[in-house]
């Protein structure tokens, strides 16, 4: 047997415990190294940098117990971000395990918030909680509040909180900030509530859901977008706010290698197949 | 009645069952996300119910081993009524396990269970139809290992990539509802296909329009903004 | 730090390696952590479905709001689903939220998705990005032409089409690989977080001894070649 | 006749009336009480979506039930679903905000779910290896993006070669938006022919009534 042919039979666990020295390597030994700020990261940052005080923002809340580590250090920033500046935020989950980790954000985001910074519950900030029904969910709440949800996240009724106070649907509001995680649900927030009411969104979504949404940031659907654990890095070196997510987005480093280290590999083994014919 | 494009995916199912007989291993057909209170899930959802229809026909005509795991109850019932009607429809009704041909499995807790029965069965043909999400990888990957000769076919953009990379044959986006439109010779599918086909060229021709008339200096940016 | 988030912490790292050891093969290990993740999800899905009927129903209906009654007993005609005598039941349900969500894309995908990128796609051919984007727009749509015939000018059409969604899809791809591997270093974080640390390496020497023991003895099976 | 009136022809209507209550309150102005009976259906989608969850949970249980009394092969694997089910819907019954559940959920089901949501950088890199090649020019095409997209992503990426980012951006902006473009075009038109298929009553699989049984129904 001759060593393509044995390198081809590489067993697949050798593989996966090569990829888990990979990631696991950089966590126990941190290296930051340089990084460059993404368009869409930059752009995502202007449009909340530009949303003005006092105003009131829908935050949608996507971030699931997998995609959180990536995307929550941002998600607390841009809330950070947002009571900072004086901006009112109305959270909502269309995941029911998103709720949760909203909730978690919200708290992490109060606890980093230098003292005297209004945040009073119902009154800066309210979370609507679950909302079933995915897309026609959110157009439903959208449309009409108080026949969707009856109380917040705290049981609390919608018409005791003093923020939506005569507020029933989306047109009170100046912004959309749409943390979709991988629900691939922009498009919700997008054609619910963004068009209709003509207000414009912008947010985060995993990784491997930026190109998808890309021609709706060239069409300026989309103000700009947050990719993963990157874009929560950009978030966090663009506010000065130096977190968790940049140590992860470093330890991407020798994960990537050996993606590309593996395709080359096996396309060596192939050419060199088919030098001889074999493949 | 406009004529669509023949797929060469329709010879490829014919093919991969074929060849799962001749191994006397099972084909499996797996569907992934299929809430259908979602519009954007129903499309291909229903698509992948037609070619499930014609797939099932041919497993039972032919007579290889079939499987079909659903993770959503409404869509598992009228999974379960399809294949059964398949059987049925093929005198083959012997051949059906009530509990063992379409199987509910719940959303989330699938992978393990596919993954290692994808093994222990050594199945020899994969459908992947409807519309995937991140189990995408993890099963088409387990299916080329183990030998499995695959049809993928999904519209969700994130990832087509996999099935096109990975899987032996494949279709992209919509090419999904043209084929489940040609498998169920449904004639109102037809003509709603070339229905949206002049949609399409409708949009071309405005875009192309547009285009030239922005080129040579007309302001056309208040179109469609009423 | 309390205990109990001490404790959550060695139990999620445990349980993580019980997820994980699935990539050495089907073991009882993975299928034990499979049945309890599946419990518990279900247990949660149901705890938190049923507190959002609670509370936007039921508790509405005690509030007087009787209208709310109807929405009850959908859910409830959901339940003609177990039957199939009684599947018709179950169909007012579905019919509900079919029309109400297609519906609602109907209306809202005209102009965001088809009319908001047409509007965006007709550029003045002044630059090379500009024609990029015209031309590739142009000639994906196309792709999915079905009643256009493989031959003549569109076949070029197509053969573009398909150049630029590859793309596409390769983009994807790329993104995607990151976001995979970010995901296993968010689970990694915190399991080799310094204070639990240990326990995850001492998990890891544990179920390795179960595993080799099992396999050594062969009271588990070991799929070589995989 | 009449079974069929309202097994078959009620719920199609039904279908098409709810539809397009939705389309025309969007494009007209409507009466109050249109509008208020638009409202009420869609706060029912949402309770039914809910059920519809819970549905699904009541499939699984009767499946592993079923299961464990006919002890079929690995049967008492059943028993950990069972047993867990049990507990957290018990605590969750308690409250959704009940500390037990909480801490079931942050530390069980959280990191087994997040677990099992990432094996896919496992699979990605093992097929990177053995299936991702290029055999044509299209899969050459995908795997020379994939790889300088990639390498854009990863920070050192940009240190071993800088220009990446920048042609890595461009392909994110301009052909492969371009790409993406075309088949969300596509998409949008496909849900509305899907509308008017599902409205008109020629397509009926979410009822699970397909074409050939109509005879028989």
């Amino acid at each position: 047997m001759s060593i393509i042919d044995k390198l081809l039979k590489l067993d697949q666990r050798i593989i996966f415990a090569l990829m888990f020295i990979a990631l696991a390597f950089p966590i126990l030994n941190p290296v930051v190294l340089p990084m460059a700020i993404q368009d869409y990261s930059q752009q995502a940052f202007d449009f909340a940098d530009n949303i003005p005080e006092g105003s009131i923002v829908i935050f949608e809340g996507g971030l699931n117990a997998a995609t959180y580590p990536q995307g929550g250090p941002g998600m607390v920033v841009q809330m950070y971000h947002m009571l900072t500046k004086g901006v009112k935020i109305v959270f909502f989950s269309i995941g029911a395990e998103a709720n949760l980790w909203t909730m978690t954000a919200i708290e992490t985001a109060l606890a980093k918030l230098p003292a005297g910074t209004p945040a009073e519950n119902g009154v800066d900030w309210v979370h609507l909680g679950y909302v079933a029904g995915g897309e026609a969910g959110t157009g439903a709440l959208w449309n009409d509040i108080r026949a969707t949800v009856a109380a917040d996240y705290f049981d609390t009724p919608i018409d005791d909180i003093p923020l939506l106070e005569g507020i029933n649907d989306a047109s009170s509001f100046s912004a959309i900030l749409w943390w979709g995680g991988s629900e691939g649900s922009m498009p919700y927030g997008i054609r619910q509530i963004s068009v209709p009411f003509g207000i414009p969104i912008s947010g985060m979504c995993t990784t491997n859901e930026v190109p998808n949404f890309s021609p709706y940031i060239s069409a300026g659907q989309l103000q700009g977008l947050f990719g993963g654990v990157r874009g929560s890095a950009e978030y966090e070196f663009l506010l000065n706010m130096p977190g968790p997510a940049l140590g992860q987005a470093m330890a991407t480093n020798f994960g990537g290698l050996l993606w590309m280290i593996m395709v080359l590999l096996g396309n060596v083994i192939y050419f060199v197949q088919r030098s001889r014919g074999e493949a | 009645m406009p004529k669509l494009r023949r797929l060469q995916a329709i010879d490829t199912i014919e093919e991969i069952i074929g060849r799962c007989v001749e191994m006397g291993r099972p084909a499996w057909y797996l569907m992934d996300t299929v809430d259908m209170t979602t519009p954007s899930v129903l499309a291909p959802t229903v698509a992948a119910f037609q070619i499930l229809a014609y797939t099932a026909r041919m497993a039972a005509r032919l007579g290889s081993k079939f499987f079909v795991p659903v993770v959503q109850g409404l869509a598992y019932s009228i999974a379960y009524d399809i294949v059964e009607e398949a059987y049925k429809a093929e005198g083959k009704q012997e051949d059906f396990d009530p509990f063992g041909t379409v199987m509910y499995l719940p959303a989330g807790a699938d992978r393990m269970y596919i993954i290692n029965n994808m093994w222990s069965e050594r199945v020899a043909g994969v459908f992947f139809m409807g519309s995937w999400y991140h189990k995408a990888v993890i099963f088409t990957e387990n299916a080329a290992r183990v030998g499995a000769l695959s049809l993928g076919g999904t519209d969700t953009t994130h990832n087509i990539p996999f099935l096109v990379a990975i899987c032996d044959y494949s279709i992209i986006g919509e090419e999904l509802y043209a084929l489940g439109a040609y498998v169920s010779q449904d004639p109102t599918q037809t003509a709603s296909l070339a229905g949206q086909d002049i949609g399409k060229y409708i949009a071309l021709i405005i875009i192309l329009l547009g285009s030239i008339l922005a080129t040579v200096g007309f302001d056309i940016s208040g179109i469609f903004t009423w | 730090m309390t205990d109990a988030e001490m404790m959550g912490l060695i139990a999620g790292s445990l349980v993580s390696l019980g997820a994980y050891s699935v990539l050495i093969g089907d073991n009882p290990i993975s299928k034990i952590t499979e049945n309890i993740y599946m419990g518990i999800l279900g247990g949660y899905i149901f705890a938190i479905n049923w507190d959002f009927i609670q509370k936007n129903a039921v508790a509405k209906v005690a509030g007087g709001e009787f209208v709310y009654i109807i929405a009850i007993l959908l859910s409830l005609m959901l339940l003609g689903r177990l039957k199939s005598e009684y599947l018709w039941i179950s169909r007012y349900p579905v019919v509900l939220t079919v029309g109400v969500g297609l519906g609602l894309a109907m209306r809202t995908t005209v102009m965001a998705d088809f009319l908001g990128q047409i509007r965006a796609t007709m550029l003045p051919w002044n630059s090379l990005n500009n024609i990029v984007m015209v031309i590739g727009t142009c000639t994906a749509a196309a792709y999915f032409i079905f009643t256009a015939q493989s031959s003549g000018v569109y076949k070029y059409v197509n053969t573009a089409g398909r150049l630029f969604l590859l793309c596409a899809f390769g983009v994807t791809y790329g993104q995607t690989v990151s976001f995979r591997m970010e995901l296993v270093i968010g689970r990694l974080v915190a399991m080799l977080d310094p204070r639990v640390a240990m326990y995850t390496y001492a998990f890891i020497v544990i179920i390795a001894a179960i595993l080799a023991y099992g396999y050594k003895t062969k009271k588990i099976e070991w799929h070589t070649g995989r | 006749m009449s079974e069929r009136l309202y097994k078959i022809q009620l719920p199609i209507y039904l279908t098409a009336i709810f539809g397009i209550l939705m389309i025309i309150e969007h494009f007209f102005p409507m009466p109050t009480a249109v509008t208020n009976i638009n409202v009420t259906l869609r706060s029912f989608v949402t309770v039914v979506s809910a059920a519809a969850l819970i549905l699904g949970i009541i499939f699984l249980t009767i499946a592993h039930v079923r299961t464990i009394s006919i002890q079929k092969g690995g049967w008492y694997y059943s028993i950990f679903y069972i047993v867990s089910l049990l507990i957290t819907a018990g605590l969750g019954l308690m409250g959704i905000r009940n500390e037990n559940f909480l801490w079931v959920y942050n530390n069980m089901t959280a990191p087994i779910g997040a677990a099992l949501y990432s094996l896919t950088a496992f699979y990605i890199t093992s097929a990177a290896y053995r299936v991702f090649r290029a055999r044509n020019w299209n899969a050459t095409v995908l795997l020379v993006c994939a790889f300088i997209v990639l390498m854009m992503l990863i920070p050192i990426g940009a240190i071993i070669f800088p220009p990446v980012v920048p042609i890595g951006e461009w392909l994110r902006s301009f052909p492969s938006s371009a790409g993406f473009r075309g088949m969300i075009m596509g998409i949008s038109l496909g849900i509305m022919g899907l509308g008017v298929r599902v409205f008109t009553g020629r397509q009926k699989e979410h009822l699970g009534i397909r074409e050939e049984r109509m005879g028989g129904e």
